[in-house]
């Protein structure tokens, strides 16, 4: 080619590498991390700890995805608490009111079915009315919550269907640690698979490449055909859906079905997904990079106290993450524009 | 001030929606709404102004806030009760509008909140630190006297969680010195997956942890959870406050050993006594009794009246006795 | 009209791979297209050619179905479709090159490549074969880019090439083509013209559009020529030469008016620039202004003239060299009011659409608007906008209407009113007319000229050669990112300017 | 000439009414409880940090940014307020309230300062940013007051109780604030450039306004704003806590969106924050007072407040697009007659 082109990234050694791609600075953040804490604190590479790591990720991580597709169409989603919330206690509410005993599946499929018209109707609100989507989605946070307490119930059951409350022990791995019983819950692998499952959606798919052509440029989506309204719509729909499960999940591993639950969680989540990597005007995201800043958020939210630091600094060490995960990568995207002339400043 | 009219024997006690009207009503005002604690003291609400026919309701903040609160608070000074039974969220942060509607004329009751000032009584079910050292004794009792255990508090910040675990840590010191409390206190923001998630980490950093007590209403179901499914039920102590109804699973299988609390309904049931009492020009006498469980002799230190020791200890044994 | 000329190479109606019947589009209050009626024969390279802001990219997209029209149909490879979506172009195997690429920037070359939006979603991306493609389609081009790459790491004729290797692999049977070959050198042109034969022998279809008339004049069997969003003459090739072409396009034989007022260069140039660099944007750029001239600065799109320009705005840094202002190193010279720069793209970088026209005038000259008390003044805003409107008989019964209800034409005069209210002594023009009529063209020249002979120095960056000719006295050619000629506007001609940006680097 | 800048009328008038609606509909359903002087006044002061907080939402949205760390930096500012209060002793006076106030509106303005400053050279996302920095804001609170709620000594009370021509202090506070901001971006430079950067940061740099400095401005501003807020706050509960206030942040958005202020920038009258605030207010009053009893009664307002969110900007955004239609219709019209006239 004859016309001036740019070097390429990946001549510039480890550390631009390290910057070009999210998911690498961000593994690489954990190791550091990870070797650290096990420095400061040898527990915590037990077995308990990682176990116990891995299931607290398991709610934020599917809400995590759902934000992520939705955020990848170059919208936004603050509902996905509420409709965890609501799915969860709506289904919970039925099951008892049947009394019903069955198999845990019928609990998923009427969480999911729940939580994905809950994202049909932010899907809807947002490509019909041609709303913005983080009024509507906080309308709609407000609205479901609201709704939810204000006329389906406030109580908090603790008895919950016998199949539920056994999902809670569901462990895929068990192992003894010092005497105490420790177990991989199955939830975390679910999360794998699922996670496994979409980015292979996203990558291998048509359905995938719209998600991404939608937020990268909708103009041009259009223009080559794609069906850009109900695409967004399946991202909100999915979601919902996958909000739904977080949800059931959260209300099975706790063995609690609390309306009042999950408050707030919507910006745990967007923290996560941000620092992630995923970019809130669309097109730049994945699957991975989602996971890895659920995973670091998790283990600065939990392990804070295993290496001695007090609780109390956690929320500064997760936004220092967030600012410092967001900002080294802007740094370097600016210093490319500027060498590309591209940027316009005053 | 709308005090000279009292309460309106005639008004309709209201259940189901409807305008119940504010003016002359007592209003008991909880923490926040929607949690099973605070139902039940709804309950209690209800079964008073069943029971005497007055004006009494039950209205709270959607939201676990200290600013929402005040901001109900504000709605019904402004509508002109007659008396209000309020359970701060945060003591300090309500002195000033409480102090706004003493100021107002009307007669303000509070409920754990013993240092407050702007209140023309506080009512307790019992001596905070009394409490805490039944509890250590339940600890210990559960722990054989001896080993590591750890406390939990729903916030750092909540006095009476504080002065629980404090009076517990005092006493385990002069009873029981061949226990020692380990760690720092964990916080739990009232949220029993955060007490769960709490206890794997103390079950990380302590493995030799025989006992833990909890304060808030949910520490112990999340600590029970997470020792339930470490297989630890029959090596690690659990004790705390919680209601029978949430924990009845785990004091079954003997993740939770003992729970204790006291009503919230008839701490509310008592609230609206006193506040009646007042509105009616009476005094509340050392020794009075309110007419429901737990407060038949009361017992007054200054602004504050204490109940009977009004605390409820269950074990697997009496754990159906309780539906809330 | 042309609506029913007679056809006289393809009677054959069912012939035609494109047909478009009576088709008017009006964008706000004004007619992009009126009444257009079109044909393509099948195996036939059909070129479109038109000025500036004729309707050319309108009748594209109409036919692609990005655009609905608001009366007229399309009929594609003999099927009349009504309410055409891109969806259904696709299925009839229409491929679009776009003027504005309408490339994926976060996705590889092979996804661009690849990408196909028509399909069913739950679909399978095939991967390795459109990567097998991407790699052929790139060959046959004569690139050698990775399908790996990021798009958006490309340059901007690399993405030129990219969007003509998207429309060309597909297995599209009709191909419409908008101005694919602006950024492209003249190796690159051969090389392509040689594939759209190649394609069109076997069959395709294409419609072409290009400014370079001599490529038109090459390649195409029929020319179409539109005017303000109308047929003009349509007919094939062989009835065109270039100057013929040109008259129609024009609407008149072209007065080639040159300025002939120009000021003397002076001692002290007002801006001057000095071995300028910017990365592999540009490099070693001595630039003067001198006041009371134009100068002139041409080059492929791409090729770093703009950026150039911007520089010397003060609106990208640079890497090195110096910026001087009156001798002062610009950042020092506070240049905000006495530096505009005129954007070419005044839909998202020049203008406020759905601002009044006042508010969009007065955006660089509150001091102008300032009332009592030093505050912003209603009234003063109205002032100062219909003075403008005035000056530059910008066509709007009132300045409070919004921009967006104004024609071409006259929002690129909203748009030089904003620039020249500050009264700047430099003014930097990048394509002025783009999207004007030959009437506003005109209009526009002068007041560029007459702005000059006040004493403004001006740069007048320009993808069109007739343009440089007509307002500029001095020119200089930038080639990836290098002025390798300078030449007093009077000593070359049209033919000479696009010979000497198609050379590339190989010159 | 500004109508563009300034939103659709029609958004107006359906908040207006809706104002209007439900202070008669109340006042019908409790006429002896809701329109009352005393009521007004309780109504006032509650909205007042609110209604504040709404100004800094409101100003970020027609730079078309978000500040999502202003109820963070409020708790910051109350808390530097009680601290140094108590740094200074229950005797410090006038003094003591001056250093308290001041450093918690120079904590605001570091922290909208800082706010600003990433947003501008980053170029990242606002919502990002301030979600992180909002992060920080608290985790340095929670660490320095250990999560505890920390006391004033009483000598900001003034604040809550004075009031001014029967209005409360603070509502005041928020009205001349509010007619600041309004002024301050309808009237001055400053306030084009923020409309001009909302309405499209390209235009606006392309044609050199101070872009940076607006948006560190606006930011800075908006810290401010928030610390005021945080004051008013800790004036009214002498206390101050990291977690207060946690439901304000979405209610501030909420009163902000109502109020017509397009969150992606360049269009909305700031003062319609008044009426949005109003709606609010009066919506939760009258639900209290109404429906007290009602153990939902919490909740539904929450509810209300989303399905009124929803349809008061469907129904503008419906509305509007039909007028601007109609607008350009006439605009032609216009020019078509005018055309007549000079070819006649
Ligand atoms: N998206 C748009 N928004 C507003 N106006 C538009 C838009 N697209 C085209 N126009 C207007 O329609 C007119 C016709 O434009 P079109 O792009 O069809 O011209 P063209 O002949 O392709 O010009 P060029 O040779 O510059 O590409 C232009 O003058 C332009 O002002
Ligand atoms: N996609 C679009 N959306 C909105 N408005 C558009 C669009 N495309 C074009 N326009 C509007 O249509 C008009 C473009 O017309 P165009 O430039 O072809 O007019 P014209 O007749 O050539 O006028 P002039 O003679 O002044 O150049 C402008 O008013 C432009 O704002
Ligand atoms: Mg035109
Ligand atoms: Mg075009």
């Amino acid at each position: 080619m004859t016309a001036p082109t740019t070097t390429a990234p990946a001549g510039r050694g480890f550390i631009e590498l390290l910057l070009a791609r999210r998911e690498l600075l961000l593994i690489s953040v954990i190791i550091a991390t990870v070797i650290i804490f096990s420095i400061a604190n040898p527990s915590f590479l037990s077995f308990a700890h990682l176990f116990g790591l891995g299931r607290s990720t398991v709610y934020v991580g599917l809400m995590a995805l759902g934000v992520m597709l939705v955020l990848l169409t170059g919208g936004i989603d603050i509902s996905v608490s509420a409709i965890a919330v609501s799915s969860m206690y709506l289904t919970t509410v039925t099951l008892m009111a049947f009394d019903y005993q069955g198999t845990f599946l019928l609990a998923v499929a009427l969480a999911v079915l729940i939580g994905g018209t809950l994202g049909l109707v932010n899907g809807v609100l947002v490509t019909w009315l041609k709303l913005p989507s983080l009024i509507v989605t906080i309308g709609t946070l407000t609205l479901y919550r609201g709704a939810l307490l204000a006329f389906v119930g406030t109580d908090r059951f603790r008895s919950l269907p016998a199949q539920m409350a056994e999902f809670s022990g569901f462990a895929v791995i068990r192992t003894s640690d010092n005497g105490r019983m420790v177990a991989l819950h199955g939830a975390v692998l679910i999360l794998i698979v699922l996670a496994a499952v979409l980015a292979l959606a996203l990558s291998r798919t048509w359905w995938g490449r719209y998600i991404y052509a939608i937020g990268d440029n909708q103009e041009a989506a259009e223009r080559m055909g794609v069906p850009v309204r109900s695409i967004r719509v399946t991202a909100f729909v999915l979601s919902g859906a996958l909000a739904g499960l977080a949800g059931l999940f959260y209300a099975a591993m706790s063995r609690t079905a609390d309306p009042a639950s999950l408050n707030g969680v919507e910006m745990t989540v967007l923290a996560a997904v941000v620092l992630g990597g995923v970019s809130v005007t669309g097109g730049r995201g994945s699957v991975l990079g989602t996971l890895l800043g659920v995973l670091l958020i998790t283990i600065v939210g939990s392990s804070l106290v295993l290496v001695g630091i007090p609780t109390a600094w956690q929320q500064l060490f997760i936004g220092l993450f967030v600012l410092f995960g967001v900002g080294v990568p802007a740094l370097r995207e600016r210093r490319n524009e500027r060498r590309r002339g591209m940027v316009v400043s005053e | 001030g709308t005090t000279e009219e009292g309460a309106d024997p005639a008004a309709p006690i209201d259940g189901e929606g409807g305008g119940g009207d504010a003016s002359g009503a007592v209003v008991t005002v909880p923490k926040l709404t929607g949690i099973p604690w605070f139902n039940r003291m709804e309950e209690g609400v209800k079964l008073y102004a069943e029971d005497t026919d007055e004006n009494a309701y039950y209205q709270g903040s959607a939201e676990a806030d200290a600013a929402a609160q005040v901001r109900v608070i504000e709605d019904l000074i402004a509508s002109g009760v007659a008396a209000l039974c309020v359970t701060p969220f945060q003591p300090d942060a309500v002195e000033q509008v409480l102090k706004k509607a003493m100021d107002s004329d009307i007669i303000v009751i509070t409920h754990e909140a013993p240092t407050i000032e702007n209140a023309d009584y506080d009512i307790e079910a019992f001596k905070n630190d009394e409490y805490g050292i039944n509890l250590m004794d339940e600890l210990a009792k559960a722990m054989g006297e001896e080993g590591e255990y750890a406390q939990m508090v729903g916030s750092l910040s909540s006095s009476t969680h504080m002065e629980w675990v404090d009076a517990a840590k005092k006493h385990q010191e002069e009873n029981y010195p061949n226990m020692t409390l380990v760690g720092d206190r964990v916080e739990t923001s009232d949220d029993a997956q955060k007490a769960y998630e709490g206890m794997q980490e103390l079950l990380s950093a302590h493995p030799n942890l025989k006992g833990v007590q909890g304060s808030a209403s949910t520490d112990v179901v999340g600590v029970g959870q997470a020792v339930e499914e470490a297989g630890l039920q029959d090596s690690i102590a659990v004790v705390g406050t919680a209601t029978p109804k949430d924990t009845v699973d785990l004091l079954e299988s003997g993740a939770i050993d003992v729970i204790q609390f006291w009503d919230p309904g008839f701490a509310a049931y008592a609230q609206n006594v006193i506040a009646k009492m007042l509105l009616d020009g009476g005094t509340v006498e050392e020794g009075a009794d309110l007419g429901v469980e737990g407060y038949s002799a009361i017992s007054i230190e200054d602004k504050v009246i204490y109940g009977d020791k009004a605390w409820i200890n269950v074990t697997v044994e009496n754990s159906g006795d309780y539906d809330y | 009209m042309t609506t029913d000329r007679p056809d006289a190479v393809a009677p054959d109606r069912a012939d035609f791979a494109v047909r478009v019947d009576g088709v008017t589009k009006t964008f706000g209050t004004v007619h992009a297209l009126d009444d257009v009626s079109f044909q393509v024969r099948r195996g036939t390279i059909h070129a479109l050619v038109g000025e500036n802001g004729s309707g050319k990219s309108t009748l594209t997209k109409v036919i692609a179905g990005a655009h609905a029209p608001d009366s007229g149909t399309v009929t594609l490879d003999g099927e009349l479709l009504e309410d055409l979506t891109p969806r259904d172009a696709l299925r009839k195997g229409v491929r679009v090159i776009y003027q504005d690429f309408a490339l994926f920037p976060n996705m590889t070359v092979a996804d661009n490549i690849g990408f196909d939006g028509g399909v069913n979603p739950a679909g399978l991306v095939p991967r390795g074969k459109n990567i097998a493609r991407t790699r052929s389609a790139l060959e046959t081009l004569g690139l050698t880019i990775s399908p790996s790459t990021v798009l958006g790491s490309l340059s901007t004729a690399e993405r030129q090439l990219v969007a003509i290797a998207r429309a060309v692999s597909a297995d599209g049977r009709i191909i419409l083509m908008d101005e694919p070959t602006a950024a492209l050198t003249q190796k690159e042109i051969d090389a392509f013209l040689g594939t759209v034969r190649h394609l069109a022998s076997q069959g395709l279809s294409f419609v072409f559009i290009s400014h370079k008339l001599r490529e038109v004049v090459e390649v195409a069997d029929d020319v179409t020529i539109i005017r303000d969003g109308k047929v003009v003459e349509s007919g094939p090739a062989a009835n065109f030469d270039q100057e013929r072409i040109s008259n129609l396009m024009t609407g008149s034989a072209v007065s080639n008016v040159r300025r002939e007022s120009a000021w003397e260069v002076t001692e002290k140039p007002l801006l001057s620039a000095r071995q300028m660099r910017l990365g592999s944007v540009f490099a070693d750029v001595d630039l003067e202004l001198h006041a009371g001239r134009v100068h002139g600065l041409s080059g492929l799109v791409g090729c770093g003239k703009i950026e150039i320009g911007l520089a010397l705005a003060g609106l990208i840094p640079i890497d090195q060299g110096r910026i001087e202002l009156d001798g002062a190193p610009l950042r020092e010279a506070r240049s905000e009011r006495t530096i505009q720069y005129v954007p070419d793209d005044r839909l998202t970088e020049g203008l406020m659409l759905n601002w009044s026209i006042a508010d969009n005038i007065a955006m660089n000259s509150l001091d102008q608007t300032t009332g009592r008390g030093g505050l912003q003044s209603v009234p003063k805003l109205g002032e100062l906008g219909t003075r403008w409107k005035e000056r530059l008989r910008i066509k709007t019964p009132t300045v409070a209407a919004p921009v967006s209800a104004l024609s071409g034409g006259n929002q690129q005069r909203v748009l030089l009113s904003r620039m020249l209210a500050p009264q700047p002594r430099v003014l930097i023009l990048n394509n002025p007319t783009v999207g004007v009529d030959v009437g506003s063209r005109a209009e526009i020249h002068d007041l560029v000229r007459s702005v000059a002979d006040d004493g403004t120095a001006v740069l007048l960056i320009s993808d069109e050669p007739a343009e440089l000719m007509s307002i500029c006295d001095d020119i200089a050619f930038v080639v990836d990112g290098r002025i390798t000629a300078r030449h007093a506007a009077d000593e070359i001609d049209e033919e000479r300017i696009i010979d000497i940006n198609g050379q590339g680097k190989a010159a | 000439m500004i109508e563009a800048r300034l939103g659709p009328r029609a958004h107006i008038v359906l908040l207006g009414a809706l104002v209007v609606v439900l202070a008669g509909t109340l006042s019908a359903l409790a006429p002896s409880t809701f329109p009352t002087m005393r009521n007004m006044q309780s109504m006032m002061g509650q909205i007042a940090p609110l209604a504040i907080l709404a100004i800094c939402i409101g100003i970020t949205f027609l730079i078309g940014g978000i500040d999502l760390s202003i109820v963070a930096v409020a708790n910051c500012a109350a808390i530097t307020a009680a601290l140094v209060g108590e740094a200074m002793g229950p005797d410090a006076g006038a003094l003591g309230i001056m250093a308290a106030a001041g450093s918690a509106l120079v904590i605001g303005l570091l922290a909208g300062l800082t706010n600003g400053f990433l947003i501008a050279t980053l170029r990242v996302h606002p919502i990002p940013i301030t979600l992180g920095t909002m992060s920080v804001f608290i985790g340095i609170s929670t660490g320095i007051t250990n999560g505890a709620t920390v006391f004033g000594n009483g000598y900001m009370s003034g604040l809550s109780t004075a009031t001014v021509v029967l209005m409360p202090m603070t509502f005041v506070v928020f009205l001349v604030l509010l007619a600041l901001c309004t002024g301050i971006t309808l009237k001055t430079r400053t306030g084009f450039h923020m409309y001009a950067l909302g309405e499209s940061d390209k235009v606006a740099r392309y044609s050199r306004l101070p872009v940076t400095r607006t948006i560190v401005m606006t930011y800075a501003a908006s810290g401010v704003l928030a610390a005021i807020a945080g004051l008013i706050m800790f004036s009214s509960t002498n206390a101050a806590n990291v977690s207060f206030a946690s439901s304000y942040l979405m209610q501030a958005i909420l009163i902000a969106v109502v109020a017509g202020i397009d969150p992606y920038g360049g269009t909305g009258r700031l003062w319609a924050i008044l009426l949005g605030a109003a709606a609010m207010q009066m919506l939760q009053t009258g639900i209290n007072m109404s429906l007290g009893s009602w153990s939902g009664s919490a909740f539904a307002s929450n509810f209300i407040w989303g399905v009124l969110l929803i349809a008061v900007l469907g129904l503008s955004k419906w509305l509007s697009t039909r007028k601007h239609r109609t607008r350009e219709a006439e605009v032609e019209e216009k020019l078509e007659e005018a055309e007549a006239v000079g070819s006649a």
